[in-house]
């Protein structure tokens, strides 16, 4: 025993000596070769939340809908008609920049498996991914990998990846980020929990066999990249997802069959965590002898079975009676389902090896007694430089100049289609796909009821970057309004802070700020947070990526047949902007307008204004119980235009065009306003929207009820874009068939290039 | 000359290969009860230009490291034959 | 009348077919665990798309040795219907019930889309229903659906009227752009010599109901359901 | 005794291989003008029980003719070495 002080291995192990004699202290002696490397696992950020706990519990969490919060193992939403959904994103980022085909595959594998933990059938997936420049070739390498590693894990699984986000920027090229969300549903009274209840009951892991694999996995999550990581690479979990769906259906049957008291995914830090939790939960003891535990290597140790992440594994505590019945369903599937333990009352998690007791340690100490960190928050030195923006600071481009920049903002990768990417998902299995990707958010009906559950992920790391507090909860209303402008009422959030060191007191300020901003805006627009995952150490070559608070919203659609769409539906419609497009300088900060075009990213986004937001969503539902909208689709990146432009590609035939003037936004005696503000400035409190004449002052009365502002800016037409300036010379004339040409081609064109 | 390489790549001791065991429950369920372990790796076959022997294995180590094997989950094996006229592969 | 939907390890469209037939079209259904032997119930059986055994070594490879598959040749023998979607049709090659393999698309990519199908042949029990030459838009989601056959069994396909579907442009020709996966001769869907046993790349199950984007795939269930009940066109 | 069997599996000559073109696309592009053909099979390594090497072929045989191969397009050849002791693979 005397050795481990001396050798020190918790250092290795990611453990800090603060924290080592932390253990020995709580534990009263010092701690044996194999508990210490639990301890480090589960005392991890990744798994511990050492440096972020504090902000999280500002969240707000409740709701009248939220049947289950953060702390399990994915959030639970009342839906009505008995049902609820479940939901929850995750980040596999670190997995992902070494080996990106298995990274994204595991990721897929592990949001499943916590969607099933709570009961659920999974039944849709996200895939929210940024990277580098599409030019770098490391971008291609790690985007082809990732991509088709949500494709062959993903689609293997018959769960549909119905939606997602795509993003290229600089900060991520040696970090790129995957975060992945899965949506389940299930009925109210097959609600389970990770709780080891019932002093008696019986431990079982069902699934795949125990290997080495993954041996350290979350103490790697919580790491710098650097070219050590290579080195790392043996870590690396390969995914079967083949394994998986058997251990889905089997995993509903054991439920359904009232075995199960708790179920529990095995992810990062396997048994190790997922005996600690639930036990912690349930306020009892494991104990667990892990000669018992299938094994797919010869002589594997305390420590190498107590920290694999083998994927494809689940932790059932089963009642006493029914162990032969979860044995009788595992067989069926060809799954293993070994009882390894009981519950006991003792607190502790004891492992034994074949009789030999090998760790004891109370589950209390283990789950929730790492260290919480407050550490230093500074404003970063770059604010003062980016804030510095102004109308100045960018030449205002001539009105020939803009179809090309139009065409080019299409046709940039951060907002061209994203067909080359979900064209490989199986986005239609299950039947309930209604609204799949590349239009908005997804809309899945619910078989056997009128509605539909609409989810969105969204998140502008540019803006986070230039002002963290406004960015993050412009994360929020974007996802609202994403949402809101199919007919739906935003329910709930679930998110993933993908931030740099927080060691490093600028990207703690970064995280504070963000978290700030996202507490304000869920509280205002009362979409309560019920789960997350925090990945933090997202840096390379000690520059961290741009700060990514991302949101996955769920929504709710009373009558899937009332759902709004994003195109035109028919030539002589009213176009109009409900909410407020700026105009002025401003409006550009952070945009891509002001990216791909002065290659700049620079300013000060503003906080969203979200009293208007709430507003807009209010008007939204309203307009889309009365039916009185033919198609409404929000503003985010590219601004006014770039909305009417995608509204255009997604029309009907013969109403694949629009003109408009934004002479009815107020541009007459401004002194802020320029054109290219009008045009391309960004604001999450606009949507446009369209309809028939005849339900103009319908539509005005329900935006005057809702203090929403209303403006009419011009109509439906045939065949093409085509801008008129406030004194009504047309300043641009785009056919259609050219905006989706660059828009269908872009992404494919600069992975190309 | 003209050279036959083969690139043999397979996934490293210690990493899971789901194909195989898949392959190998199958096997069993046929009646193979012989069958122990499977696992399934790549045979890339490279015809190519080269000096000689020397240099076409030094071209394929090169290309196997570089792209036909992935290397935080593959280790592979590179041989070379001189190409035999008409030959069936 | 009586469907049978085979559920393998790994099936995933499963639950689909049984809903359009059970839920949609309202015929008695029954999901049949791919353990079974006894298919006396039955009238037609569904083998569904999706990832049998992960679809590991080939598609359809390890399925095809899965207990079900003894009875299923025998209930092609007796002369009920068999029709194979996606992975249903790779199976039913690699069984042998239908000529001819597949390989991976050529674009080496999954693909997840909508296309267009001209119906070939109406004179089969699982197309009756259609006209000929109809074109319908139908979806397809499949990694490995670039059919190959010998140039001779391609010939006697053709000549025979057993290709059944064929990919196609929006006004009806079998182009090279609108061939998805570069199937030989653009072949999406094929029927056996005895004509009761079909399988077919594209979803029809997917495109069953409005709400799902387009009904064109439903008659080829109720093509089945017809030519059961009236005996027609079945040896 | 206990030997190790490999099953090579091919696409048959004369049948288009995507992945093989897609990847001599790759390796051209990477610089590598050299190559003529590129070809990519399976390697199955098997792992096996048997009196001798005889019968551990013979089952080989009997595996890939049943299983491991498709006779519509690929072709396969079958290898077998008795198992080293603590052999990498
Ligand atoms: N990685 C992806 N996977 C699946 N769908 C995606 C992905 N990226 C983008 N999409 C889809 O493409 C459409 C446009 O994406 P995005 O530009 O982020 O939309 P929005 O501006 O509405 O947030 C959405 O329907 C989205 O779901
Ligand atoms: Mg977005």
């Amino acid at each position: 025993m005397a050795e481990i002080s001396q050798t020190a291995p918790w250092r290795e192990m990611g453990l800090k000596d603060s924290e080592y004699e932390l253990i020995k202290e709580r534990l009263g002696r010092e701690p044996n070769y194999t508990e210490l490397g639990m301890f480090a696992v589960l005392w991890s950020e990744h798994c511990a939340y050492k440096h972020s706990k504090p902000l999280l519990k500002t969240l707000p969490t409740k709701g009248p809908a939220v049947l289950v919060g953060p702390g399990e193992n994915a959030g639970v939403v009342d839906i009505g008609d008995n049902l609820a959904c479940a939901f929850k994103i995750e980040s596999h980022n670190h997995p992902s920049a070494v080996e990106p085909y298995q990274g994204a595959a595991t990721g897929i594998g592990g949001i499943v498996r916590d969607i099933l933990a709570m009961g659920a059938r999974p039944v849709l997936l996200l895939d929210s991914l940024r990277f580098g420049p599409p030019e770098d070739p490391k971008t291609k390498f790690l985007f082809g990998g990732v991509v088709s590693g949500i494709a062959g894990y993903g689609n293997c699984l018959g769960i549909p990846t119905v939606g997602g986000e795509v993003f290229f920027a600089k900060p991520y090229a040696g970090n790129p980020l995957v975060n992945v969300l899965c949506g389940g549903i299930m009925k109210h009274e097959d609600l389970h929990k990770g709780g080891a209840y019932g002093v008696g009951n019986v431990v079982m892991v069902v699934g795949h066999s125990t290997g080495r694999d993954g041996i350290h996995g979350c103490t790697f999550a919580s790491d710098v990249l650097d070219d050590d990581s290579e080195s790392k690479r043996i870590n690396v979990q390969v995914g079967d997802p083949f394994m998986e769906k058997l251990l889905i259906e089997a995993c509903l049957e054991m439920m359904a069959c009232g075995a199960v008291v708790g179920i529990q995914d095995m992810g990062a830090a396997g048994l190790t965590s997922s005996c600690a939790e639930t036990a912690a939960r349930a306020g009892t003891g494991l104990v667990i002898d892990i000669g018992k535990v299938p094994m797919r290597e010869e002589g594997m140790n305390a420590y190498e079975v107590m920290l694999s992440e083998s994927q494809e594994r689940m932790l059932l505590i089963v009642s006493a009676d029914k162990v032969d019945e979860v044995k009788r369903i595992g067989a069926k599937w060809g799954l293993h389902a070994a009882e390894i333990g009981r519950v006991t009352d003792s607190g502790n998690l004891e492992v034994l090896h074949n009789g030999v007791l090998e760790a004891s340690i109370p589950v209390s100490l283990l789950a929730m007694g790492a260290p919480e960190y407050t550490p230093e928050a500074r404003e970063p030195e770059y604010l003062r430089k980016t804030r510095e923006f102004s109308g100045e600071s960018v030449r205002a481009p001539e009105f020939s100049e803009m179809k090309g920049i139009l065409l080019k903002l299409l046709a940039s990768p951060n907002i061209a289609s994203k067909e080359p990417v979900f064209r490989q998902y199986d986005y239609m299995v299950r039947t309930d796909t209604v609204e799949g990707p590349g239009r908005g958010a997804a809309v899945l009906r619910i078989k056997g009821t009128k509605k539909g559950l609409v989810f969105t992920t969204d998140c502008n790391g540019r803006l986070v970057y230039l002002n963290p507090k406004a960015g993050a909860a412009w994360a929020v209303t974007e996802a609202a309004l994403n949402v809101a402008v199919t007919g739906a009422k935003p329910l709930a959030i679930t998110n993933c802070l993908n931030f740099g060191s927080p060691e490093n007191p600028e990207v703690y300020w970064q995280l504070k700020e963000a978290v700030q901003g996202m507490a304000e805006a869920c509280k205002a627009l009362e979409t309560p947070v019920t789960g997350g995952n925090v990945s933090l150490y997202n840096e390379s070559d000690g520059e961290a990526i741009y700060p990514t608070p991302i949101v996955g919203m769920l929504g709710l659609c009373e009558d899937i047949e009332k759902r709004i769409t994003p195109g035109f539906k028919n030539a002589g419609d009213l176009v109009a902007v409900l909410g407020k497009v700026w105009g002025d300088a401003r409006s550009l900060s952070g945009s891509e307008y002001l990216e791909v075009a002065h290659g700049m990213v620079a300013g000060d986004p503003r906080e969203p204004a979200l009293d208007l937001a709430r507003g807009i969503i209010e008007v939204l539902t309203e307009c889309a119980r009365e039916g009185v909208l033919s198609s409404a689709q929000d503003l985010s990146e590219g601004g006014l235009l770039v909305a009417l432009a995608e509204s255009c590609i997604h029309g009907e035939e013969g109403a694949r065009g629009c003109a408009m003037s934004p002479k009815a936004l107020g541009c007459g005696g401004r002194e802020d306003i320029r054109a290219d503000a009008m045009l391309f400035g960004e604001t999450n409190t606009a949507v446009v929207v369209s309809f028939a004449a005849s339900n103009e002052e319908q539509v005005a009365h329900i935006c005057r009820q809702n203090n929403v502002p209303f403006a009419v800016i011009g109509r439906v037409q045939e065949s093409a874009l085509a801008v008129d300036t406030c004194g009504g010379l047309r300043v641009l004339e785009v056919p259609t068939d050219e905006i989706a040409h660059a828009y269908s081609h872009g992404l494919e064109d600069s992975l190309r290039g | 000359m003209k050279f036959k390489g083969t690139v043999t790549v397979w996934l490293k001791e210690g990493i899971f290969d789901p194909q195989g065991a898949a392959v190998k429950g199958s096997l069993e369920a046929m009646g193979f009860k012989e069958v122990e372990k499977v696992r399934i790796g790549k045979n890339i076959v490279i015809s190519l230009d080269a000096e000689n022997a020397l240099e076409a294995k030094d071209l394929l180590e090169q290309m196997a490291r570089k792209l036909l094997a992935n290397p935080v989950t593959e280790a592979y094996r590179v041989h070379v034959e001189e190409e035999k006229a008409g030959a069936e592969r | 009348m009586k469907f049978g939907v085979v559920v393998f390890p790994g099936s995933n469209c499963d639950s689909d077919a049984y809903h359009v037939i059970k839920d949609v079209i309202g015929v008695d259904c029954e999901y049949v665990w791919h353990e079974t032997r006894d298919l006396s119930d039955f009238q037609a059986l569904v083998l569904p798309g999706g990832f049998s055994y992960g679809d590991y070594l080939r598609c359809g490879a390890l399925a095809r040795f899965s207990p079900v598959m003894d009875s299923v040749y025998r209930f092609v023998d007796e002369g009920k219907l068999v029709i194979g979607i996606c992975n249903g049709f790779q199976i039913l090659l690699e069984a042998g019930l239908l000529p001819g393999a597949m390989l991976s698309n050529n674009v080496l990519e999954f693909r997840c889309q909508w296309v267009n199908l001209r119906v070939e042949n109406t004179k089969t029990p699982f197309t009756c229903l259609y006209e000929p030459g109809e074109v319908i838009r139908v979806p397809i989601a499949h990694h490995e659906g670039n059919y190959y056959a010998e140039p001779e069994v391609l010939e006697e396909l053709e000549r025979t009227g057993r290709v059944v579907l064929r990919y196609v442009d929006a006004s009806g020709n079998p182009t090279a752009e609108a061939n998805p996966n570069g199937a030989a001769h653009n072949i999406a869907g094929i029927i056996n010599e005895k004509g009761n046993v079909f399988g077919l790349m594209p979803h029809p199950e997917r495109c069953s109901e409005s709400i799902l984007g387009s009904r064109d795939g439903r008659r080829v269930f109720l093509s089945m359901i017809k030519s059961l009940e009236t005996g027609a066109l079945l040896s």
